[in-house]
């Protein structure tokens, strides 16, 4: 008789380049200046809520050593030739590597006018910018990974390197959308240029992973698909570069999906309605960081302090700019309903 | 004539063929079925897709966002109701965006009852459809007007729902698609599949035109000064031929489009009779015809010589196969008669 | 006294020890964090769920299949809308196998506006409950009613949808829930949990009694002969303010059941004044409301001084953020002001 | 640096016994004769759509040789000291295998008020018997996946050895529902009784398998979750019976999800929509099996056909019977809105 069955092991791989600096060292100050930006960015739109100057927030502190290096990897553009972008709520490092003015995150946080994601409509952290191929963040979880087999499909069929990228949280999986992005992006003869992400930072609001997902590693979840898949330190933003970049290259070419978990931190909570307090016993990816930059004698202490320091100050100036635009007007509600006929 | 199937057909490939149409897709909508009601055999830009709704919608949204032109198709109405919050996303992403952007995309499906089809391919979804803002909803009820919604559909830059009238589909025309050749047989032979193998068969396309019935504007099937009747799909043709029977002097409109609807041609019409019946299959509470009813009184309730009526299906949790109890679930000729009757003859 | 997530807290404890609720669950709603507004803390059955509404409704019916009764929350209905299927299955499984299975589960969700939660913590669900036959499908306005309501509808056979108005979770009621004590820090002290570390954290419940209000009764809160006013949620404490302030003879009636419905105490009231508003948030094509407007027309059209009115949510794709946004989204004070006077004043 | 990634291949093992008849001579022939009553009922039934007396047939015909093991297995009853079973529309031989009378399938095709699942309210092959925990069989593709979960937990805590069975086709796989089902069934420490099977008749409809979905083995879908799985014959009774027989046993005493895929055939196409006439290069699990009980000498060709014979006739007896059964009344459609107060 043939074998019964065999008891099944994980088998994505944890990549991890924990003890080497194996980059320029302008891209490294580089990412480092801009993961130190979007913390002082992040950290503002906290202090706005607590003061009054908007009633929610959520967002990205603790995942900048990933979502710089995204950001920066990014083809950034309009339409099919460039990477389209469906991103989570935590990823204002991905919009500011890519070059994004930090006083627009502050406009979605106040609700103004000017906000030019949403018109004083949405959350903060719900970026859109069409310019730069970034679809609306929804607040609905996942469904961003039952849109991204629709642009990937353009892409594949369009030539040339331009790449969808899809983003979501690790408790997100649990919905079957991310199942439904899997099997539409490997159907045999049409896979599609997709880099599958999910950011696992053990959490889902209050509710742990290891509570409720017997999946060793998310991202054997595309191993039945034949897809590639791997497990990143995304708080180590060196490995999170060359993992990245790596995957990035293979989707870019190969035109077929890559599954990628990245293992990150939740430094602030899940939103202002846990408090938004800095969490102390998870990692902070700034933190570890600026040790090893420091150590390594690229940048020292008192530098990075400079530098944040700079954008601290910086983002503040903007938030009182921001402070004095207006709101939008209750007449305009109907507004955009439809598109615009020219 | 062509049936409503064939003049889908024929608007699909139009469009592909002249309005930048990329994909034609869903459950068994490519080769070698062509849709499980034939309304899309022989076109070149349709593919079958894995068995997933929210995948179908959600790649139909992503299709749109990078540029294509993409109609979707969910096999029945029935099976919609695991996408509903994408629905609402794709009605309100150009709005949350504040119109960066818009998606043009066509959702069409099979709706109503008619073919016994039981408790899940009988349903309804123009109360459904009509309660998700940022969405245009058509509904025709001739071969014809679903030609010409299909192209006005595909020309569109929002999201539009096409709403298919099962029990309509295999119906033919009194109306001549422009184009479409005068001999029933000689278009079967053009555009319909033939039985068995298919793989080396291709349709020969008549000579196609824009003909494009615009989204918002009803058609009046019938003049009459006793009372007005409103309706589409399924029970519109019940209601022409039920005035008929009763030989009463009916105003008969075709909404055609149940979003935006023709306000200002129903409003002329019940000025004129003063008595209205709203006629419709979807279970009637939180029905669309409950809407038009409030809009009614809310602004003519003055000209009104009798309450407005609505005739729709019961509300019930499915509609039963045996034909008794389809029968007895949603509105039939005799139900719709009866109630013009009625209404035409109420006196306070 | 007992603010709302009290109140429903206290009646699912009830149920767990005296109704046989066996499991209380959804995403975040077990221990640490006992739902997002607090309705689960300290719940002996209240578990944690993966992200997953379709597996909530699903396991749900299972549940309830199998013997356990299980009440599943949806953190914000905003998120419900990929289980339409879901609860239309629910819904019509008693129904399609002829009375073999019933379903007695509740799912409860907070719905509405009223916390600035923008585009996605702001929807209504009424309008898309009604729809779905063989649910109940309750919503109270005050703690007692909230506490009176989840206990009729841990007791019910069949699935019962409990919507809870976000907007009044944290008001305080003006009557007393049988057993709680008088005094509101004894009882935050007794069942609130603690800031900080919770592990250790029990509540104290206080001896509770099964006081429930029977779904299907409508509460009039306030008699009147000059109009009737029916509204659910949220808005009903605006009607009876804009009443006061008008200082209008308004009979106040809070359906709090929206399915089934106390058409008899509509009825009533409607035939003594003759003049009717229906007040609620959803949006307000093809809106629960209409379905009363509808009903009210085609029963009392020659007993009404003035034609039935509805204030509802504006037809809009979402709630903006911003004030000024959810303000001109959603019926405020004022509008239901204003629309009362209308109604008062009104002749032909 | 660490390795980068691996292409993974598929792990669950593919299942056969193909020349071996390991059973019981009691029980091989129990199998044959219930797998020939199934076919008869089937066949009954599309005659009965193709003379008018019914407007749509699907079923199970092809499926014999996996649902009548399937049948013999379950733990019959109700409660949850019993199987739950979240069954498809094409086990018609697992009901009979179970013991259920053929004629109520007859009447569910008629629609009569006497059809006991329906009362002539569903379609054929919509079962639903609450006496045996057959949950209704729904025409929605796979919610069965979404509900199989709460049935088990009851079992879970219940103790004993009642499990929870939930059947689907592959093309259904694609739905999100069954990820969900993948994923309640194996939330740490709550690790489900559930036999989570797909029979995979290699088509949805007119959709090959081959087109549309790149898991080389649905089974291997479950290996990300640190499940048992396999995919097994089920063209082949006795593999069939083997390897469910083990797979219950482990999901009895484990009190842990097994995923089953079972290779079979669509023998007469989709539905009557599709013609439902028989496929002649589909392998025909009774005719391969009559084979093999021949050369065995167990059961001669001869011996066969007397039972497929005795079969046909009495089904033809109980079709005969149905005809004159009343159809529902218009007037019962709010029947069993709410369940009864008692
Ligand atoms: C469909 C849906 N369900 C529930 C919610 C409420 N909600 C917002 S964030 C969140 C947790 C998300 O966790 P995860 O996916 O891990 O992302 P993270 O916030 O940890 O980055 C939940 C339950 C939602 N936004 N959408
Ligand atoms: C949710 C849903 N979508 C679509 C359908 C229409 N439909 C009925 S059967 C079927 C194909 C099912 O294929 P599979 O899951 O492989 O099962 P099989 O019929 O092959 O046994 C489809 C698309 C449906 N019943 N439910
Ligand atoms: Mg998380
Ligand atoms: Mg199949």
């Amino acid at each position: 008789m043939a074998p019964r069955e065999r008891k099944l092991k994980a088998v994505a791989p944890l990549v991890t380049h924990s003890d080497e600096l194996p980059l320029d060292k302008k891209l490294l100050l580089q990412m480092h200046e801009m993961m130190v930006k979007s913390r002082a960015l992040e950290e503002r739109l906290i202090a706005m809520y607590k003061s009054g100057h908007g009633y929610f927030w959520i967002g990205g502190p603790g995942e900048e050593a990933f979502n710089v290096p995204l950001g920066l990897l990014i083809k950034k553009g309009q339409g099919p030739a460039f990477d389209f972008l469906h991103f989570h709520y935590r990823q204002s490092a991905t919009l500011l590597a890519m070059g994004e003015d930090p006083i627009h995150a502050l406009r979605q946080m106040k609700n103004t006018a000017t906000d030019p994601y949403s018109g004083g409509r949405n959350f903060a952290g719900h970026f859109s910018k069409r310019e730069w191929n970034i679809v609306p963040v929804s607040s609905p979880i996942e469904v961003q990974y039952a849109m991204a087999p629709g642009t990937a499909l353009v892409q594949k069929r369009h030539g040339g390197d331009g790449i969808t990228v899809v983003t979501g949280g690790d408790a997100g999986t649990a919905e079957g959308d991310f199942a439904s992005c899997l099997i539409w992006s490997t159907r045999p003869g049409n896979e599609l240029p997709v880099l599958i992400i999910v950011t696992n930072n053990k959490w889902g609001i209050s509710t742990s992973y290891a509570t409720q997902q017997g999946a060793a590693r998310l991202s054997d979840r595309g191993v039945a698909f034949q897809m590639r898949t791997k497990t990143i330190d995304g708080n180590d933003p060196v490995s999170a570069y060359l993992e990245l970049k790596e995957a990035f290259e293979y989707v870019r070419t190969e035109r077929k999906p890559y599954l990628v978990e990245a293992n990150i931190s939740r430094l602030y909570g899940h939103s202002s309605a846990s408090g938004a307090n800095y969490v102390k016993d998870e990692a902070d990816c700034i933190t570890q960081f600026e040790e090893r930059l420091d150590e390594r004698g690229i940048l020292s202490k008192k530098e990075a302090q400079a530098v944040r320091e700079k954008w601290v100050e910086a983002i503040a100036d903007m938030a009182r700019k921001v402070k004095d635009e207006p709101q939008p007007d209750g007449s305009t509600i109907f507004d955009h309903t439809w598109a615009r006929e020219d | 004539m062509a049936n409503m199937a064939q003049a889908i057909r024929m608007a699909l490939h139009y469009a592909e063929e002249n309005l930048g149409v990329t994909d034609i897709f869903g459950e068994d909508v490519g080769a070698p079925l062509g849709g499980v009601f034939t309304a899309t055999q022989g076109l070149k830009t349709a593919w079958n897709t894995p068995l997933d709704e929210r995948g179908i919608i959600g790649t139909a949204m992503g299709l749109a966002m990078a540029g294509a032109r993409p109609v979707a198709e969910i096999q029945f109405c029935d099976y919609i109701y695991n996408t509903i919050d994408l629905l609402k996303l794709a009605g309100n992403t150009c709005w949350a965006s504040i119109g960066q952007w818009n998606l043009p995309m066509v959702v069409m499906t099979p709706v109503g009852s008619g073919i016994r089809g039981s408790i899940y391919h009988s349903h309804s979804f123009d109360a459904t459809a009509t309660h998700i803002p940022g969405w245009k909803i058509v509904m025709p009820s001739t071969p014809l007007d679903a030609y010409g919604l299909m192209i006005s559909a595909c020309r569109d830059k929002n999201p539009v729902m096409f709403l298919k009238p099962k029990a309509l589909l295999r119906i033919r025309g009194e109306e001549q698609i422009p184009g479409e050749p005068g001999d029933d047989k000689v278009l079967s032979k053009m555009i319909d599949a033939p039985l068995g193998d298919r793989s080396k068969w291709k349709p020969q396309w008549p000579e196609l035109t824009a003909y494009a019935v615009p989204i918002g504007k009803a058609k009046i099937v019938k003049t009459g000064g006793q009372l007005t009747v409103v309706s589409y799909g399924r029970t519109l043709p019940l209601c022409v031929k039920a005035a008929a029977d009763a030989g009463l002097d009916a105003e008969i409109i075709d909404l055609r489009s149940l979003w935006p609807y023709d306000w200002e041609c129903i409003k002329e019409s019940v000025k004129k009779t003063g008595r209205v019946l709203f006629v419709n299959e979807d279970t009637e509470v939180t029905n669309f015809g409950e809407h038009l009813v409030r809009r009614t009184v809310e602004e003519l309730f003055y000209e009104l010589l009798a309450p407005p009526r609505l005739v729709a299906g019961k509300f019930v949790p499915g509609i039963g196969l045996a034909d008794a109890l389809e029968m007895a679930s949603v509105p039939q000729l005799k139900d719709i008669g009866e109630a013009m009757q009625q209404l035409a003859a109420e006196a306070p």
